[in-house]
């Protein structure tokens, strides 16, 4: 298996089986994320989604390589850029309980849409 | 009742017209006047505000008894219950430009009304309230009281009747360092295409969203003779004594530890491990000098090649600490190791 | 840290593994170390082997010190 | 290619019986424009309504904006590779009703946002509060999936704008404005001496509610790709993502691509506009170190002196605008980037997480986090419940009588990075 999923929704770890699930808030599993690019995972998918309002989301899937090889600087440095960024528009947000089905389902939809895109490339 | 504004006036002892370096130690007072330069600022008010008193302390007697000068004039300012609370301006005066940074800030911090003063872009105080306060930018000396002023009075009357503050520039005050969102009369494609044109043509151009500049500081000077040395030892990385006596903060640390390490050898488990939060720990608890290389160190002191290794060793984590605590942490490390006399440093980080 | 404690006029060197951060906090002196979770050990290697490791890099850690530079230094 | 646009100014938008403009006013068919967008059989109901600047109206979630148009001369009506067969965008003549826009509605998940004002404070910071807006509410029936339920949506709008765009077939417009640019040769013999300049405009390319069509084509699946700029401002390009409120662009601002039209009243005079490199977004860094990659070798393989640089959306993209970027300037090509900023609620936070250096030339369209204080309106279109997203982004946000804060990335093109709105962020 190339990559591993880390993710606190609990829709991805139904589908996959390649999911380390992370019970708790997307900080924790970004947190989770980085402590992998620190032993030397390389980031396969980008920390953050692309719009402002899935930032808020509860829920957050991201796509790490299975593989351990040397630290990547760069990747380290995209996940604590992008830590620092969801702290930054969070801290005095609240969670979006209400809709959190339809996060859960974009969050799926996304991982998805990034997987069939790494899907026979490099 | 008057409908103008009320100012509560901050000034020192030598403003306060009570005199000058020897009387620098004077204790905080309050009069209900306007003393020195309030009473020009008033005039520049225009009828729209009153100064309604004057708080006067010692520049000495501020920087020495911080806690009681502020909590005095906490309670002036709590009974007066101004609108709008001026100080200075400071020019380059290092003590009373503290001072007034000092009040200010607390002043908006705690009453959460409008502060201004002025300052010589240089004066120690500024770096303290530049965020809370509109700090008029001044001149390094007196001389610059008549310019002053009545930037001081624009902004304080803008101010205190909740009208839209310009630009630094306009106004003349110190950028604050916030980024203010406005709606400007050229659409962004439009100075984008501006800009581009002046890059091309080598003409000057401001770009909207400048990178941080890293402050650089000059490299110290190489240490002379490493075998008369003292060395101290810190990281970043969460090493601490067993059951983390301090309570350092896995992430995000609001504080830092010092440990007395003149004693060991090493920092062996399980005396030691990471409280870390942002690396696995299985190494760092295995071997802590892994991080923190104490044993090593130890080996050159013993060995000659250094004088010596600080008796004590600081700690931290640097994991999503902010860039102001690191700033505090560093200043505080670094007056420590100053006064404990240590020739060199080693930081370790995760 | 680093900057605020070079700014008291001692020499610093930073040991750090993400080199690009240590420079964009503004180290002068660097030393490149192994990895993240053991910047100055390698639990792949022999225990008298690691100490040697680390009594290198804190030499050169040591000697950096002693360097007069001008400018920020990769000391490799 | 030449393309001529002929506007006709609109200055009011009524409902009737039949579709036509008579002196500036449209008329809009409200029943035939509803049974039009029934034969998709997927939709369950329509809603129609008009809102006009100064109205103490709220439209929320905006799905998408496209202005009504019809094409008269060269090429084919309608959004080519959508909703008619395939065809060359940019040539002949096309007939915009100028001031007035389809604004779709619906939601497709709850969380959607995207509001627009008509009136007051929130009217400052959006453009679409000085259109005339024909408001869509799609409803869809029961048991459709969401991908499927966002592609009814973007297709209903675009059929409107096409239905309503016919009003505009035998009218002489107010004003007629001509795109000409020939092949990089021709120009370049034209202009020996200008510098070389092109557009990359970046397009989020992500999955659900994060996609971009140009022609037709999910864009997620291309290499970057060379487009004349009148293809662009002749429907060539689509907008399928609708959760980036206030950076996302609409497809009413791909037709009226703002970097594009200044660009082009440039061109002949200051620069040579050779065209826009249309790079995607992609989610893995695989495709982000492509995208950029081939984006610059593109701009080198064109010559181009300079580049500006837009981005959409915020937080991953960031990413890929800085590749770009730094992959330029040390190719020896100058940019411009266009990009929205986070300083956090006061204003007060470092803008950037990702910094570059080379970065010395930045538009600033807005900080994202800044707060607006908006009323609460007198009639809301759409859905009422999407307030509360709205209006719950924290405690407090919410007055007693309706007031309420949002956040500027909750208003739709706020922070438009093609630069189509007039906000931006100073130091104070």
């Amino acid at each position: 298996m190339r990559n591993i999923i880390i993710s606190n929704n609990p829709l991805v770890a139904e589908k996959y089986e390649n999911v380390f699930f992370v019970d708790g808030s997307v900080e924790e599993t970004l947190v989770k994320v980085r402590d992998l690019v620190y032993e030397g995972h390389e980031l396969v998918s980008h920390p953050l989604a692309a719009s402002l309002r899935v930032l808020f989301s509860p829920y957050r899937s991201v796509i790490v390589a299975n593989q351990c090889e040397q630290l990547n600087f760069d990747h380290a440095e995209i996940i604590e850029g992008s830590i620092c960024k969801y702290k930054k528009h969070m801290d005095v947000r609240k969670a979006d309980e209400a809709n959190s089905d339809d996060y859960k389902t974009v969050d799926l939809l996304l991982l998805q849409s990034a997987l069939n895109d790494e899907k026979g490339k490099w | 009742m008057s409908d103008k504004f009320k100012v509560l006036y901050y000034v020192n002892q030598f403003f306060g017209q009570i005199g000058g370096e020897d009387k620098a130690g004077i204790e905080p007072e309050f009069r209900k006047e306007k003393v020195g330069p309030a009473i020009g600022f008033e005039s520049k008010l225009k009828s729209e505000g009153e100064v309604i008193g004057t708080l006067i302390c010692g520049d000495n007697y501020f920087n020495e008894h911080k806690e009681e000068s502020l909590s005095f004039v906490m309670d002036v300012i709590k009974k007066e219950a101004p609108d709008i609370f001026v100080a200075g301006p400071a020019f380059n005066a290092g003590r009373y430009g503290v001072a007034c940074a000092e009040i200010c800030k607390a002043v908006a911090d705690e009453m959460g009304i409008p502060v201004v003063t002025g300052m010589y872009i240089e004066n120690p105080g500024l770096d303290t309230c530049r965020k809370e306060a509109y700090v008029i930018e001044t001149s390094d000396s007196a001389g610059g009281m008549r310019k002053a002023l009545p930037s001081m009075a624009k902004i304080t009357c803008k101010l205190a009747k909740g009208l839209e503050i310009g630009s630094p520039e306009e106004e003349g005050f110190i950028a604050r360092g916030m980024r203010k969102s406005l709606i400007v009369e050229k659409r962004g494609s439009l100075r984008a295409v501006e800009m581009l044109l002046k890059r091309l043509k080598g003409e000057e151009f401001e770009t909207e969203m400048p990178m941080p500049v890293f402050n650089i500081v000059e490299p110290a000077a190489a240490i002379k003779d490493l075998s008369k040395a003292t060395i101290a030892l810190c990281t970043s990385g969460g090493i601490v004594p067993a059951g983390n006596p301090d309570h350092i903060q896995s992430a995000s640390a609001q504080k830092w530890g010092k440990y007395d390490v003149s004693g060991r050898d090493a920092l062996n488990a399980p005396d030691f491990y990471t409280t870390h939060g942002g690396y696995d720990p299985v190494y760092a608890n295995e071997i802590p000098d892994r991080v923190a290389p104490l044993d090593i160190l130890k080996e050159f002191e013993k060995e000659g090649y250094i004088g010596k290794v600080n008796n004590y060793f600081y700690t931290t984590t640097g994991t999503g600490t902010s860039v102001a605590n690191a700033v505090k942490f560093g200043t505080e490390i670094g007056k420590e190791l100053k006064e404990a006399g240590v020739d060199g440093v080693i930081l370790t980080s995760t | 840290m680093v900057k605020e404690i070079e700014r008291y006029g001692i020499p610093i060197v930073h040991m750090a593994t993400i080199t690009t951060i240590s420079q964009s906090v503004g180290a002068n002196r660097i030393v490149p170390t192994v990895a993240i979770p053991h910047p100055v050990g390698n639990p792949t290697l022999k225990p008298e082997d690691e100490k040697a490791l680390r009594k290198e890099m804190v030499k050169r850690a040591l000697d950096a010190l002693a360097t007069d530079i001008t400018e920020t230094t990769h000391f490799e | 290619m030449k393309l001529e646009i002929g506007r006709i100014f609109i200055k009011d938008i009524q409902l009737g019986s039949e579709t036509s403009v008579k002196s500036g006013v449209l008329t809009v068919d409200e029943s035939g424009l509803i049974a039009k967008l029934k034969e998709d059989e997927r939709i369950k109901d329509v809603k129609i309504d008009v809102a006009r600047p100064g109205e103490k109206v709220r439209i929320i979630p905006v799905k998408d904006v496209i202005e009504p148009r019809v094409k008269i001369e060269g090429g084919l009506n309608g959004f080519p590779g959508v909703t008619a067969k395939p065809a060359q965008c940019g040539e002949g003549r096309t007939q915009v009703l100028y001031g007035a826009a389809v604004v779709t509605v619906g939601d497709i998940v709850g969380f959607q946002e995207g509001v627009i004002d008509m009136w007051g404070e929130g009217a400052k910071w959006t453009p679409f509060s000085q259109t005339y807006n024909l408001t869509v509410d799609i409803n869809v029936i029961d048991g459709i999936d969401p991908h499927t339920h966002e592609e009814i949506v973007r297709i209903a709008g675009l059929r409107a704008a096409e239905f309503i765009g016919q009003a505009g077939k035998d009218v002489t417009p107010d004003e007629v404005l001509t795109f000409e640019i020939g092949s990089v040769f021709e120009e370049t013999a034209k202009y020996p001496n200008l510098p070389k300049v092109l557009y990359a405009e970046m397009m989020i390319t992500q999955g659900l509610l994060h996609d971009t069509y140009i022609y037709g084509v999910n864009a997620q699946t291309i290499l970057p790709a060379v487009l004349h700029p009148n293809e662009e401002l002749d429907s060539a390009v689509i907008s399928g993502n609708c959760v980036a409120a206030c950076d996302k662009i609409t497809t009413y601002q791909h037709q009226n691509n703002s970097v594009i039209l200044d660009l082009y009243a440039e061109h002949g005079k200051e620069i040579n506009f050779m065209g826009c490199i249309m790079a995607p977004e992609h989610t893995t860094l695989a495709g982000k170190f492509r995208v950029s990659d081939y984006t610059v070798k593109l701009a080198k393989l064109l010559g181009a002196d300079a580049v500006v640089v837009s981005e959409e959306g915020y937080g991953n993209p960031d990413s890929d605008l800085l590749m770009i970027c730094k992959k330029c300037e040390k190719a020896g090509i100058k940019t411009v980037l266009i990009t929205d900023e986070c300083a956090g609620r006061d204003g007060m936070s470092q803008p950037l997480a990702d910094t570059a250096v080379e970065a010395v030339a930045v538009v600033s369209t807005g900080n994202v986090s800044h707060v607006i204080t908006v009323e609460p309106a007198e009639k809301v279109i759409g859905k009422a419940e999407s307030i509360a997203v709205l209006a719950g982004g924290w405690d407090g946000a919410l007055a007693e009588d309706g007031t309420f804060q949002c956040e500027l990335n909750a208003v739709i093109g706020s922070t438009s990075e093609i630069g189509f709105h007039n906000v931006t962020c100073r130091l104070y």
